[in-house]
């Protein structure tokens, strides 16, 4: 609703409408259906979950640096573990990379002029809102130490508390599935014409396959801590053995979920990384189709092996033996992932941008977290390695090595997309050498102690783990002083940044098409797709750097 | 610069480019959120079933607590709700206005008396004491009733009334988890086709565009599906 | 002879399973360290030789089905061969041989207690012979909790309202104790600051440890029969005080765990009542009704928790102690010290 | 599967059912119910299960490929939605393979009662075992393994 002065400025600015500026009050915010509004809300929410969690597990660290009591409480302890890891998961991980850059790119990416229900984006937004202040509310109540996993009988008799922190979780789900459905609609019904199912963006599959694994895991979870809450509540007699109840049911409930939640966090990621790749090395992924498959295979492989966080629950051996076969399978598409991506890399052109050091970065860790996974999917190993920090560091590496490092890179890669702005590439550089030496610092470390027997959340130790705890936190604190850079670098891009340039970094993608910052309407014209998104062969080097808007150019004419 | 002039009909949203597109998107949309409601009663079956598995004398005595003519009559209801729904949708897309709204009508009506009889059944658990978990405290009559009921089931004729008494306090409680949520998606559900029923009276449907009564259709038979397992497994199966 | 030491990586293997576990894992580590290098050797020297200079063009990228077919399918080999081996080095974990040693296990907040087959109860501690194999029948009073021991590389859940199973045979007998975690979390008292190992010994998740002793089979004979002998009466350094029922009912109040919730001075109310003014007094409960604390009451409320619970206290859940765990006359000797906290 | 590129590909052209077709699948669940409770009646023992799953699922395809036109339904639809069901196995049957074997191997793991000296487990909970309740019965025979 711009008026009529308005729009005078805007033309003697030398502006063109974008989604940014076409409405400008607070509640042109709030009520916006725009994806590309919600997803940048989505991006300032997860980001500050992250900030929160960050700071959870720098506390966690300073305590840990010497063994016995530092300076909080076991008691304490206890609940600043949980609060890392339940903000994290649900507040962080699960919701960042679909939530916000998949809402602002995946319709842009398809050619669309938005997802398929946008007013439901909008709600499935404030579900996350209401369920964030549920999970504060749960914090600042009481006192929630049952670590994020909930294990009955322990929640069950913990403190009532934990009746507003499932709360807060069943809400969440709820915004992750209503995400799920908006993209599974839109990826199917609203692609651009001649946007084929082969000419996809790879970012669009891996956030696709997430969807289809959101849908059918996320409600287990909410009727996992539905009936967990009435346990709690009422004392049915479910999970609590006093009762008549099995323990071991609720871990099979909550992993049920809790283990395709794992791909719902990294297969986005891994969708990023593809377009990072493609982008910084100017060729198309090598076996496109292949790839895509592996984030279709990986999503449903991941139903088939929850069992492996329980090999030590006591649960059956049968259970056991079936659950470690299927989890080595597991291995076969990450596998092919990583295969690939070296491949494209091979005979490329490859500048190292910012969000390129991401992308390898990714490859890197990611492989070390998988590779690590297989001694946790050996049944014999497993047993030793089990609830000690070596499974700490190995989903460390997955999540923060994976997922964080291929958010980080997404944002850097779309920031100029996002704002309009550039920021300090040495910055950027800076921030990435921290956040990846500090990382490693973090967690190499705590696979020896996890091998040497190191059990987790502990609040205190023994003296001969000591160098190790001590080495873990110093490179805690570079990474925490890296992800602070990285927000001080962004900050200043939007106070400061040079304007961007339509294709900073010469992508054939999609969502290079168009204006920057996007139209509102994503596309001033709806595009007509006679290309794949990594056909970089068919463009001259000087189209690399303006764009690939001759699709567009003609259409107008 | 605005997008393209918006072209098509009325009901058509600004960021779909033709009729066809929208009802796919819709569709996709609901069938997708159909299958999260399959997995979210899930739990509930499974609890149900390895719970019966290891109970099953506790199970037997405890679904014979629940009225099965009650059960009964309310699966007759809900099948002539899910057979009016599915009515509705078809003169809906024959541009049949009245009549839409009639099936809407008696569909609702049927919702209603499913509820209603859900009322007395509850109300008579909640009279008798017969409630989950930490509210189990069943009076005389309730005692008695769980005696009458052990009398009838499985292998357990002369077991004392206190037998069991746990676990039928955990069958209890899953009853009403079971019962609960189903009754809930009813109550919503007679909240939307309150809402389409509105809007099509209003006029805002024709044969070109039906698609929310469509949506609100397979919802409600979704409702049905639930009910159609959870009838025999909570009320019948011994 | 000096006790075997564990490497960088590992602790010590000090039962006949470790080396077992130990080969697997140092196999499957230098696999993954030869992939890791492979994998981000080729990245970095692709990184090199293809950056981008002037006048170099990406090569278009071609498509090898037979290629994406070998690398998908050749890793099957080795994972088949991990998930072989390792099923049935854990099918030999899982199944403890006929003839040996059933110790009966109960884990609880924040403690172990240990029951030889004899009858001796140990408490976060525990001799096993060495050469002998060891079954393990555990179960939890409370919450999860997880049966730990490093240098033998077991782990298994210690879960309440069913019994888990596991066994070793330890193979040297050892200078300095084990350690035995718990490695379920099973959390902290609430609110309360909690010290260190040091000071404050199974008052949370991280101090819920027991010391195990290889020892040789004779000395383990000789010991749990020892051990058993002494728990019918008051220990041997309270033989000269002068209520020495009292003086062993206060080391039983620190080792039996009961410290953990009660707390003996009057104005402290730790998660259960304080013992200090129960005796003699009357106890006003939850239902309402009330009693004068006798030796009755005091067994019933160790024997039977849940019967009569103190106004106030409708939340806690202390686990019962049954005569295996607490014999009459160490009830006795915990009355006595009531007695004496009155006085 | 895209469906752009047809031109009269516009206009939503759906599969309108009969009123005849409706009320004979009502007719057909109507019996089919009547069946179910009928079986109920006649007490089958250990066949209920099975009886009530069977007609319950000719049931639920009446409902779904009649009323909810999964017949006449996109391939895609009606295969996310049954394929809903697959997970509902997987997770039901995963599960069961844990809960139902777990003393198979070693008769006192996973057993709620201890097999020579007939002790319930630590935590199974008082006001199970004593009481006003009697304890839980299949824990006495049977569960301890076989």
């Amino acid at each position: 609703m711009s008026t009529a002065a308005e729009a005078t400025a805007a033309a003697t600015a030398d502006q063109v409408p974008n989604y940014l500026n076409h409405e400008r009050s607070i509640k042109s915010w709030l009520f916006t259906v725009d994806h590309k509004r919600i997803g940048l809300m989505y991006l300032v929410a997860t980001f500050a979950a992250l900030l929160l969690g960050g700071f959870m597990a720098l506390l966690v660290r300073t305590e840990l640096m010497l063994p016995g009591k530092q300076w909080m409480s076991a008691d304490t302890y206890n609940q600043v573990f949980t609060l890392h890891g339940a903000i994290m998961v649900f507040l962080f991980i699960i919701p960042a990379i679909p939530g916000g850059l998949g809402n602002f790119f995946l319709p842009i990416m398809l050619g669309a002029k938005d997802v398929a229900f946008p007013k439901l984006n909008l709600f499935s937004f404030y579900i996350y809102v209401i369920g964030s202040v549920l999970a504060i509310v749960a914090i600042l109540s009481g006192h929630i130490d049952t670590g994020w996993t909930f294990y009955t009988p322990y929640s069950t008799r913990a403190d009532n508390s934990v009746l507003w922190m499932t709360m807060a979780v069943f809400v969440l789900g709820f915004s992750s599935i209503l995400t799920a459905v908006n993209f599974i609609a839109t990826v199917h019904t609203m692609r651009a014409p001649g946007l084929t199912w082969k000419r996809l963006p790879l970012f669009v599959w891996g956030a696709y396959a997430t969807s289809v694994v959101q849908i059918l895991a996320t409600p287990v979870l909410a009727i996992t801590v539905l009936m967990l809450f009435v346990e709690k509540a009422f004392e049915i007699g479910i999970f609590d053995p006093s009762l008549g109840g099995d323990p071991i049911l609720f871990q099979h409930f909550f992993w049920f979920y809790s283990h395709p939640a794992v791909y719902i966090m990294i297969l986005p990621g891994m969708g990023i990384v593809n377009e990072l790749i493609a982008t910084f090395s100017r060729r198309a992924i090598f076996g496109y189709m292949f790839v895509a498959m592996s984030s279709i295979a990986l999503g449903l492989l991941g139903f088939l092996v929850w069992g492996h966080h329980m090999f030590t629950s006591g649960m059956s051996e049968y259970s056991a033996m079936v659950f470690s076969a299927l989890t080595m399978l597991v291995a076969i598409p990450s596998g092919v992932k990583i295969f690939n991506w070296l491949a494209t890399l091979y005979g490329g052109s490859i500048s190292l941008q910012s969000p390129m050091l991401y992308a390898l970065a990714f490859i890197a860790l990611f492989t070390i977290g998988g590779l690590t996974g297989l001694p946790l999917a050996t049944l014999i190993t497993d047993i030793h390695l089990h609830d000690t920090y070596f499974v700490v560091a190995h989903f460390h590496y997955v999540m923060v090595g994976g997922t964080v490092i291929a958010f980080l890179g997404g944002l850097h890669y779309w920031w100029p997309k996002m704002t309009g702005k550039m920021y300090s590439e040495t910055l950027a550089r800076i921030a990435f050498t921290l956040v990846f030496v500090g990382f490693n610092t973090t967690f190499l470390t705590q696979f020896v102690l996890g091998s040497q027997g190191m059990p987790r959340r502990y609040f205190d130790y023994q003296d001969q783990f000591q160098p190790l705890h001590m080495t873990s936190s110093f490179g805690a604190y570079i990474l925490g002083l890296g992800i602070v850079l990285i927000v001080w670098m962004f900050v200043r891009s939007l106070l400061k940044g040079e304007r961007a340039p339509e294709n900073p970094w010469g992508s054939a993608g999609f969502e290079w098409m168009t204006t920057t910052p996007p139209d509102p309407h994503n596309f001033p014209v709806t595009p007509v797709i006679e290309r794949g998104p990594y056909d970089y062969d068919l463009c001259t080097e000087e189209e690399l750097y303006t764009g690939f808007r001759k699709d567009l150019e003609a259409k107008k004419a | 610069m605005a997008t393209d002039a918006h072209h098509g009909p009325e009901f058509l949203a600004h960021h779909f480019d033709r009729p066809v597109q929208q009802f796919d998107a819709a569709k996709l949309g609901m069938w997708t959120f159909l299958a999260q409601e399959i997995l979210f009663f899930s739990g509930i079956f499974v609890a149900y079933l390895l719970f019966r598995s290891w109970y099953p004398e506790a199970w037997s005595l405890g679904s014979r607590l629940l009225d099965w003519r009650m059960g009964t009559i309310n699966t007759f209801v809900l099948l002539i709700s899910s057979f009016t729904a599915a009515q509705a949708v078809a003169t809906a897309q024959r541009g049949e206005r009245n009549k839409t709204t009639v099936y809407l009508a008696i569909t609702l009506i049927c919702a209603g008396i499913f509820m209603v009889v859900k009322y007395f059944e509850y109300s008579h658990k909640f009279h008798v004491g017969l409630l989950p978990g930490s509210l189990f405290n069943p009076t005389e009559e309730g005692w008695a009733e769980i005696a009458a009921a052990a009398a009838n089931s499985h292998g357990m004729e002369s077991a004392p009334a206190g037998t069991y008494a746990n676990h039928v306090r955990s069958y209890i409680g899953l009853y009403f988890m079971a019962t609960g949520l189903h009754g809930i998606h009813v109550l919503i559900g007679m909240g939307v086709i309150t809402w389409v029923m509105i809007r099509n009276i209003k006029g805002e449907f024709t044969s070109e565009f039906w698609t929310p009564v469509d949506l609100v259709a397979l919802y409600w038979h979704l409702v049905d599906l639930i009910w159609i397992y959870l009838f025999p497994f909570m009320y019948l199966i011994d | 002879m000096t006790a075997p030491k564990g490497t960088t990586q590992l602790p010590p293997q000090l039962s006949t399973i470790a080396p077992e576990v130990d080969d697997m894992y140092m196999f499957i580590y230098w696999v993954a360290v030869v992939s890791f290098l492979l994998i981000t050797g080729f990245m970095v020297y692709y990184v090199v030789k293809y950056r981008r200079r002037e006048g170099m063009k990406a090569e278009p990228t071609g498509h090898s089905t037979l290629i994406e077919l070998v690398w998908t399918l050749s890793p099957l080999i080795l994972l088949a061969y991990l998930f072989h081996s390792g099923f049935s080095s854990f099918v030999k974990a899982a199944v403890p041989p006929r003839d040996a040693i059933e110790i009966r296990v109960t884990g609880m907040q924040w403690s172990w207690v240990f029951e030889h087959p004899n009858g001796a109860i140990q408490q976060n501690e525990l001799i096993v012979p060495k050469g002998k194999p060891v079954k393990l029948i555990m179960s939890s009073s409370d919450v999860l909790h997880s049966f730990y021991i490093p240098a033998f590389r077991i782990k298994r859940d210690v879960v309440p309202g069913m019994y888990t199973t596991a066994w070793f045979e330890p193979t040297e007998e050892t200078q300095e104790p084990l350690t035995l975690f718990c490695a379920e979390y099973c959390g902290a008292p609430r609110g309360i600051s909690s010290g260190s190992l040091v000071d404050e010994p199974n008052s949370n998740h991280s101090t819920m440890i027991a010391a195990i002793t290889v020892v040789s089979p004779e000395e383990y004979d000789r010991t749990v029969h020892q051990l058993f002998i002494e728990s019918q009466k008051p220990p041997a350094d309270c033989d000269g005080n002068d209520d020495p029922m009292a003086c062993w009912g206060e080391k039983l109040y620190s080792s039996k765990g009961c410290v953990a919730c009660h707390s003996t001075n009057p104005a402290v109310n730790q998660p259960g009542p304080s013992w200090a003014l129960v005796w003699g007094e009357t106890r006003a409960f939850e239902d309402g009704s009330s009693v004068v604390a006798d030796e009755n009451y005091i067994l019933e409320s160790i024997r039977q928790p849940q019967a009569k619970i103190v106004k106030g206290f409708g939340n806690v859940n202390m686990p019962p102690y049954g005569e295996r765990n607490l014999p009459k006359a160490q009830v006795d000797a915990i009355i006595a010290y009531m007695k004496k906290l009155r006085q | 599967m895209s469906h752009h590129d047809h031109n009269d590909d516009y206009h939503v052209r759906p599969h309108i059912s009969s009123t005849k077709q409706n009320l004979a699948v009502l007719f057909g669940l109507f019996i089919l119910t009547g069946l179910t409770v009928g079986a109920y009646r006649i007490h089958l023992g250990d066949a209920n299960l099975a009886v009530a799953v069977i007609i319950a699922t000719v049931k639920a395809s009446l409902v779904c490929y009649y009323f909810m036109h999964l017949k006449y339904e996109k391939a895609f639809n009606t295969l996310f939605f049954l394929g809903s069901l697959l997970f509902l196995l997987i997770f039901l049957g995963y599960t069961a393979n844990d809960t139902e074997y777990r003393a198979d191997v070693d008769p006192d793991w996973g057993a709620r009662v201890d097999r020579r000296r007939g002790d319930p487990a630590a935590g199974t909970g008082a006001a199970f075992l004593e009481g006003e309740f009697s304890p839980i019965p299949t824990l006495q025979e049977g569960e301890s393994g076989e």
